[in-house]
């Protein structure tokens, strides 16, 4: 079975230093994956070349066996590919209603249509409405995005990457900034979602990351440092040395 | 002990909209306080209006016996405040160590010192502040409070995205501090466990008024209380 | 909010409905330069400037608003509509209908091409650009004597009656008449695309270009399209002017022009279309009610009120339009009412 | 007492506010020194601004006909300018009275044109001629890349050629251009005997200080032109660098004649001591042709009727003698060759040869 | 040729002293102020005014002209456009416009339409032959004089803490408060120092440009090219740009004449094709 998201060699160098440093990983289907690493270990980096917001400096990123390393941005997510971004990326004033009516009418293709009232999309609209419901901003629709609360916005958030229907969703520490007692309530969400979907989690959160996910890769310093279950890499003394800490 | 911070009827807010409604506070020099609250609550807003970058509507706020309502933030400073801002902001077009510079006053900590505490600064001081990674940004703003070498540090989440062991670390720094050198602190955290065997007493606001304060000890004595207060 | 009861998707579409409705200032204002023809039918030629120049904003609202791409050379379209259109009609048919056409599609050509400029960098590096653009175009048309006159301009434009019926007056009723009709069908047109799907992605590549990038968005390809569609209009806009004045002079493609439209539409206000048309109106009443009085020193009385715009706040000017029933600025103060709510 | 309303169209703001200014201040002086009345009629001047943009020119013109009910058009800074109304003159007939615009090609545009300027090349011709009958040779153009200075570089050369003389390099300078030097430059190394000029009126200023710095006249290189570069307004500031240049133009300041003191010496009275040029002449005479036209048709405004009473028209104006030409409607004037010599403590042009009744050379084309 | 080189070099120096100005209200401070020649005409017109009523040395006029202008920078920074930092671009456009039209309209008011001319001290005008390069003495004079300025600007923006404190106020004007520094002082030396330096190069500019009323619209274009070209992040760029564009100016004037006009919009549009953010933009700067 191929995986459904792998890179290979992947390197990305800023000046003389180097970000992502040869990194070949493999996710199956279906997996729950996180990727931890200490600061600056080049996690966000890597969710950046497999976008394509940044350009890798050599080294392939294959989606479901396809090769999409020289693609841009909105065609990988056109097949398939989706995030959420370590710092809120929202559309000012719009309001979710708005953000959602875009991101769901993109997925189907109604973008270019320059012809049509999008009061005419009623599909469209009804999707919205419904996953605004399951994001529990149903009541906030048509409020601007800026006035809304942080946790609200960071709902939206996830909202948005969801509503791409991916079949990689790449989740960029979704719960910052979301108190404890929420973000297990945020990651539900995200796991409520159909057992195809490829998640990939990166977080500082190991409550978290160990109750969420069912693989881990660790990344430091750009490379792959270690991989394996939960209990591996919980347990591993390298891992806990270089990032966990004791009481992990 | 001498009181370092005291703040009385404080009404605050962003423009015309009122957040904090009527906030009644003490910390004394070498103490920490815990602020705790849900998304919302204004805890931001209260360190926000100590720092002086919001509305004030009434109230009054005295920092070292020093009445200080009227003063502008950048009046307050020098007075001996360190503040970590929620959103780090760490100075996009400066590099690391001018980020550390640019503010700075004289005193015990120096970019010595900060980049002993944070080795990874130290790697990365060319670097301009927005080509930081997340933890590292936090690192920095973190540090760079420390350069103003203030006798009040406030910190907005500032664990927040920092590795685990980062964390530990930075809170027995944090720690170290404020019994060894006397720096009082302002603790906002989510991650209420963490901070609270750290500081000495707790504070929990809810729609911008006080509605808990105890030590902290007793807080993390009550487990039920604590869910109370913070859970949904 | 008072709705809470309705279903969550009811609320939904109840909303977007609203958004895309008519509002009753918008049909006074057509209803009223309507009804100029037979009030004012002495100011015919100062209302026929204000159409055409509300046109020519229309189109740069249409990129700047909505796409969020400023330039500092939109009449590089206006001036290539108006000598095509005046070479047109010189060299090949008077008749100023299929003018129209002919300069609208050359411009969308024109901007076509060009597009490609403004795809990437900054906004300075799309005002200067697209400045440089406009400079190039009009040493063109001083350099291409043979064909434009050069700098003595485009004389022998003679223009037909439109559609063969309904000649330029002096009085230049007709002219506005024409300009008028113009400018509501291609208003109507930009109103039913900003409120399409297409629209929506545009505000959103404006607002967060890396966001829409991440839902799928092409930008390229909707800025592609906008900008055709932004030259096409501004290539009428100029056509009309030449039509209506039957000459074209190296000034049309002027660096004043641009700063002029760019300074209509700011002063109307952009993202809502009909910025470019109030300040079309403010800016020439203004202009021509100033400079008559003091033909020398209007400029300062000019400059003095856009500060005073910019000091009391555009925003602040522009409130009027919630006072009015159903308004989308009302609408957007309601939500922000409900905002407090959701806390 | 009847009212005829003449409208003045000027550019009084932008690049061009200074011709607006002059011509202003040329209307004026004839109005203070001849009153307000003519034909039996009062006159009324209605003055607009139209920042020296074709289509403002052409709707206030418009306007000042269908509104104001002008009997008469005045002004036109530019040949665009000029050019945008002749539609409109053409389906109202009435005349209009160029006071500055220069090009030979406007005049066709309308029967309605009358012109108290001068004709584009008008001025370069008699230059070309006294160049080559003083030894100039070899000569450099140089010119603004418009449709006046074409028309003068053409007027120029083709008058040189036929005298025998070389035409070693024609420059043409962009409308905006900041900075003369490399075209100086040029010229330098191109050694010829004189450079032969025209630029418009307050670009020429910078030119000339420029021609100065970089030492053409150290190299040997004599400067003629025609009288912009070396407008009277500017003259005294740009000071000695100006000094001994030739110059062909049709009016100077300094022109000796009664009728010419008096107008000095109004203008400088009226509009704050300015010194009068070749731009405001033009519209002392415009003003002249209007009340001239109107004394003849016993005030009468019929448009045609005017323009006819215009064709033909003889006087001395403070320029010298001049008449409006009945086949093409426009000036016909003398030529001065004047230099700029210091008259006290001022700099004038001092007019030294004098080519009579000079047309239009292109009129015939 | 090399006098072709040498008269580009001067002509861009002369472009940059009079952008560097903008360069930093507008690289820096991010403030979009088309008002630049406004203030560059302010310090033309004081030099006109000392040296032709008063008969003021022009050594003496150029520092009068940049504090002068620097303290009407000041006034109006104080009064209006501090208001204005948080505004829209669109916004800050409409209002420097604004002041462009009321100072070409008082300009004219006060002085009168026409062009304005200086004459130089007798040491300034006129040139010299160096290895037979024509070398113009007042040309050389600017390029001196910019050098030093340039080096002395770069210095102080990079090097100093003020430079750093500056860059902080922009990036994020709130936090920078918090932190201590005085962003409105900072801010109005700044502005006063943008001005002043384009009243100096108004002064330095008037031989060789010359000077009228309209002065303020006429140049400004030429301002944004270099300041666009450069890049807005340092003045080094804007440096090299002004140097390019002059030189490329210059010497496709005197050898294609026929494309004078176009040379600088062409290299300007190829420059911004190839390169979006200018020649010297540092990558994720503004
Ligand atoms: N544009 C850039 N130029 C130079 N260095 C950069 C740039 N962007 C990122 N870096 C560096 O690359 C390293 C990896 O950054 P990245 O954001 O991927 O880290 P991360 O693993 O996501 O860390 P965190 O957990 O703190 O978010 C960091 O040290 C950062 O300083
Ligand atoms: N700039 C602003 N303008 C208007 N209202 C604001 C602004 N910033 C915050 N608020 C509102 O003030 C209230 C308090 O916000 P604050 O950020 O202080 O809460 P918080 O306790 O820090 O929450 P969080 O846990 O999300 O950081 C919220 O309702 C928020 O929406
Ligand atoms: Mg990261
Ligand atoms: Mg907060």
């Amino acid at each position: 079975m191929t995986a459904a998201l792998e890179t290979r060699n992947l390197v990305k160098r800023f000046g003389g230093f180097t970000a992502t440093n040869d990194v070949t990983l493999s996710v199956r289907q279906g997996a729950r994956h996180a990727l931890i690493g200490p600061n600056g270990a080049g996690k966000t980096t890597l969710i950046n070349l497999l976008t394509g917001v940044l350009a890798p400096n050599s080294g392939q990123i294959l989606l479901g066996g396809e090769e999409i390393s020289r693609l841009p941005t909105h065609a990988r997510v056109g097949r398939g590919l989706s995030r959420t971004f370590q710092i809120n990326q929202l559309f000012g004033d719009f309001t979710p209603l708005d953000s959602m009516m875009l991101a769901i009418g993109e997925r189907q293709g109604h973008g270019g249509m320059a012809w049509r009232p999008l009061s005419r999309d009623r599909a469209v609209a009804d999707e919205a409405a419904a996953l605004l419901k399951r994001f529990r901003l149903a009541d906030a629709m048509g409020v601007a995005t800026t006035l809304l609360p942080y946790g609200k916005q960071r709902l939206l958030e996830i909202a948005l990457a969801i509503a791409a229907k991916p079949k990689v969703l790449l989740l960029d520490e979704p719960a910052a900034g979301v108190p404890e007692e929420e973000r297990h309530e945020v990651l539900s969400l995200v796991r409520e979602l159909p057992a195809d979907v490829t998640v990939v989690l990166i977080e500082h959160d190991m409550d978290l990351v160990f109750s969420f996910a069912d693989r881990i890769s660790v990344l430091a310093q750009g490379a792959l440092f270690a991989e394996g279950t939960v209990a591996e890499i919980s347990k591993d003394p390298q891992v806990k040395a270089i990032y966990l800490g004791e009481d992990a | 002990m001498a009181v370092l911070l005291r703040i009385q009827g404080l009404v605050a807010g962003y423009g015309e909209a009122r957040v904090l409604a009527k906030v009644d506070l003490v910390l004394e020099q070498g103490k920490s306080l815990a602020l705790l609250g849900r998304n919302g609550a204004g805890k931001t807003t209260l360190l926000d209006t100590i720092v002086g970058v919001t509305t004030h509507h009434a109230g009054a706020i005295q920092i070292d016996g020093k009445d200080v309502t009227r003063l502008r933030a950048e009046q307050r400073t020098p007075l001996g405040i360190g503040w970590v801002p929620q959103e780090r902001n760490v100075f996009r077009s400066l590099t690391v160590e001018e980020n550390l510079t640019a503010t700075a006053r004289p005193g015990s900590w120096t970019l010595e010192r900060v980049y002993q505490m944070f080795p990874r600064l130290k790697e990365r001081r060319r670097n301009l502040g927005n080509q930081l990674s997340g933890g590292e940004q936090q690192m920095l703003a973190v540090a760079r409070a420390l350069m103003l070498n203030p006798k009040l540090l406030l910190l907005d989440e500032p664990l927040e995205g920092l590795a685990p062991i980062i964390v530990d670390e930075l809170l027995a720094a944090l720690r170290r501090i404020v019994t060894d050198e006397g720096m009082s602190a302002i603790i906002v955290e989510q991650k209420a466990r963490k901070v609270l065997p750290l500081t000495d007493d707790v504070i929990v606001l809810e729609r911008g008024a006080v509605t808990y304060r105890d030590t902290s000890a007793a807080l993390l004595a009550a487990p039920e209380t604590l869910d109370a207060y913070l859970s949904v | 909010m008072s709705d809470k009861a309705l279903s969550a998707s009811e609320t939904a579409s109840g909303l977007l409905k609203r958004a895309g409705r008519w509002q009753i200032w918008e049909i006074a204002l057509w209803l009223i330069a309507i009804a100029m023809i037979f009030v004012l039918p002495s100011k015919m030629l100062i209302l026929t400037e204000i159409t055409i120049l509300a046109l020519f904003a229309v189109s740069l609202d249409l990129i700047l608003g909505y796409a969020g791409i400023v330039s500092l050379g939109h009449t590089a379209f206006f001036g290539l509509g108006a000598y095509v259109a005046g070479i047109f009609a010189r060299d090949y048919v008077s008749e100023p209908v299929t003018g129209l056409l002919v300069a609208g599609a050359v411009s969308g050509l024109f901007g076509f091409v060009t597009s490609f400029l403004v795809l990437r960098g900054s906004d300075l590096t799309r005002l200067m650009t697209t400045f440089g653009v406009a400079m190039l175009l009009a040493e063109l048309a001083n350099q291409a004597a043979w064909l434009t006159g050069g700098a003595d301009g485009l004389s022998g434009v003679m223009i037909t009656p439109i559609l063969g019926l309904f000649e330029f007056d002096l009085w230049g009723r007709n002219g506005y008449i024409y300009a008028l009709v113009v400018l509501m069908v291609l208003t109507f047109i930009a109103r039913r695309i900003v409120n399409s799907p297409y629209g929506l992605s545009l505000k959103a590549i404006k607002r967060n270009p890396v966001r829409a990038a991440m839902l799928g968005i092409s930008p390229t390809r909707r800025i592609v399209v906008v900008y055709t569609i932004a030259a096409v209009y501004a290539g009428i806009a100029g056509a009309l002017l030449t039509q209506t004045t039957s000459f074209v002079s190296p000034d049309v493609l002027a660096f004043h022009r641009s700063a002029d439209v760019l300074l209509v539409l700011v002063i109307g206000g952009t993202g809502y279309l009909y910025g470019g048309i109030f300040g079309a109106i403010i800016f020439t009443v203004l202009r021509d009610w100033l400079s008559v009085i003091t033909p020398q020193y209007w400029m300062f009385w000019i400059g003095l009120i856009l500060i005073i715009i910019v000091m009391v706040g555009r925003e602040r000017i522009t409130r009027w339009q919630a006072f009015l029933p159903g308004s989308a600025r009302a609408e957007r103060l309601k939500a922000r009412k409900a905002a407090e709510d959701v806390r | 007492q009847d009212v005829v309303k003449i409208g003045l169209v000027l550019p009084m703001t932008g690049p061009f506010a200074s011709t607006g200014r002059q011509v202003e201040a040329g209307v004026r002086a004839y109005m203070a020194l001849h009153g307000d009345t003519a034909g039996g009629k009062k006159i009324e001047v209605v003055l607009r601004d139209d920042a020296g943009t074709a289509d403002q020119t052409r709707r206030i013109a418009q306007e000042l006909v269908v509104n104001e009910g002008v009997s008469m058009l005045m002004g036109f800074g530019l040949t665009p300018l000029a050019m945008s109304v002749a539609p409109v003159l053409n389906q109202a007939k009435i005349p209009a009275i160029i006071t500055s615009a220069t090009t030979s090609a406007i005049m066709k545009q309308s029967e309605y044109f009358v012109r108290t300027s001068m004709a584009g090349p008008q001025s370069a011709v008699p230059v070309a001629t006294w160049a080559v009958e003083n030894g100039l040779k070899r000569v450099v153009t140089l010119v603004t890349d418009y449709g006046p200075g074409h028309d003068i570089e053409k007027g120029f050369t083709d008058q040189f050629k036929k005298e025998g003389g070389e035409i070693v390099e024609a420059v043409r300078v962009p409308l905006q251009n900041p900075d003369f030097a490399p075209f100086l430059q040029r010229v330098r190394d191109a050694k010829p005997d004189a450079i032969f000029v025209f630029v418009p009126s307050g670009v020429g200023s910078v030119f000339m200080k420029q021609f100065a710095d970089r030492g053409l006249a150290d190299a040997g290189i004599k400067l003629i032109a025609t009288g912009d570069v070396t407008d009277d307004d500017l003259l005294n500031a740009i000071g000695d660098p100006a000094l001994d240049v030739i110059t062909g133009h049709f009016y100077s300041a300094n022109h000796d004649s009664p009728e010419n003191k008096a107008y000095v010496e109004q203008v400088k009275k009226a509009a704050n001591n300015m010194r009068p040029n070749f731009m405001s002449v033009g519209g002392y005479d415009a003003m002249h042709l209007a009340y001239a036209a109107l004394e003849k048709t016993g005030g009468d405004t019929d448009g045609t009727k005017l323009v006819e009473a215009m064709k033909g028209m003889e006087w001395t104006s403070p320029r010298g003698p001049i008449s409006i030409d009945p086949a093409t409607r426009d000036i016909v004037q003398d030529i001065y060759i004047r230099k700029v010599e210091k008259v006290g403590d001022e700099l004038y042009n001092v007019e030294f040869a004098t080519y009579e009744k000079i047309k239009d050379p292109f009129a015939a084309q | 040729m090399l006098t072709i080189l040498f008269d580009g070099i001067a002509y861009g120096m002369l472009l940059f002293v009079l952008a560097c100005g903008l360069s930093i209200t507008l690289g820096l401070m991010n403030f979009v102020n088309l008002a630049h020649g406004a203030f560059a005409m302010a310090g033309g017109y004081i030099t006109v005014i000392m040296m032709n009523r008063y008969g003021i040395s022009f050594y003496w006029c150029l520092p009068a002209a940049f504090f002068v202008t620097a303290l009407i920078g000041v006034l109006l920074e104080r009064t209006l456009y501090r208001r204005l930092y948080k505004s829209s671009h669109l916004d800050q456009v409409l209002f420097s416009i604004g002041l462009v039209f009321m100072s070409i309209a008082a300009v004219d008011y006060f002085m009168g339409g026409q062009q304005q001319l200086i004459s130089l001290p007798p040491e300034l005008r006129g040139r010299f032959d160096f290895f037979g390069v024509g070398i113009g003495r007042y040309r050389l004079f600017i390029i001196v004089l910019c050098a030093a300025l340039t080096v002395a600007l770069q210095l102080a923006l990079t090097r100093t803490r003020f430079g750093s404190q500056l860059r902080a106020a922009v990036d994020d004007g709130r936090v920078a408060r918090g932190l201590g520094i005085n962003v409105s002082v900072v801010f109005a030396l700044t502005f006063a120092l943008g001005s002043g330096l384009a009243g100096l190069g108004g002064a330095l500019g008037t031989e060789i440009l010359g000077l009228d009323p309209n002065f303020p619209l006429k140049f400004l274009i030429y301002f944004m090219i270099v300041v666009t070209v450069g890049g807005t992040s340092s003045i080094t760029g804007p440096f090299v740009a002004a140097l390019l564009l002059g030189i490329a100016d210059v010497a496709g004037k005197y050898y294609v004449p026929q494309a004078g006009a176009f040379i600088i919009y062409g290299v300007m549009i190829m420059v911004l094709i190839l390169r979006p953010h200018g020649l010297f933009a540092r990558e994720g700067g503004r």
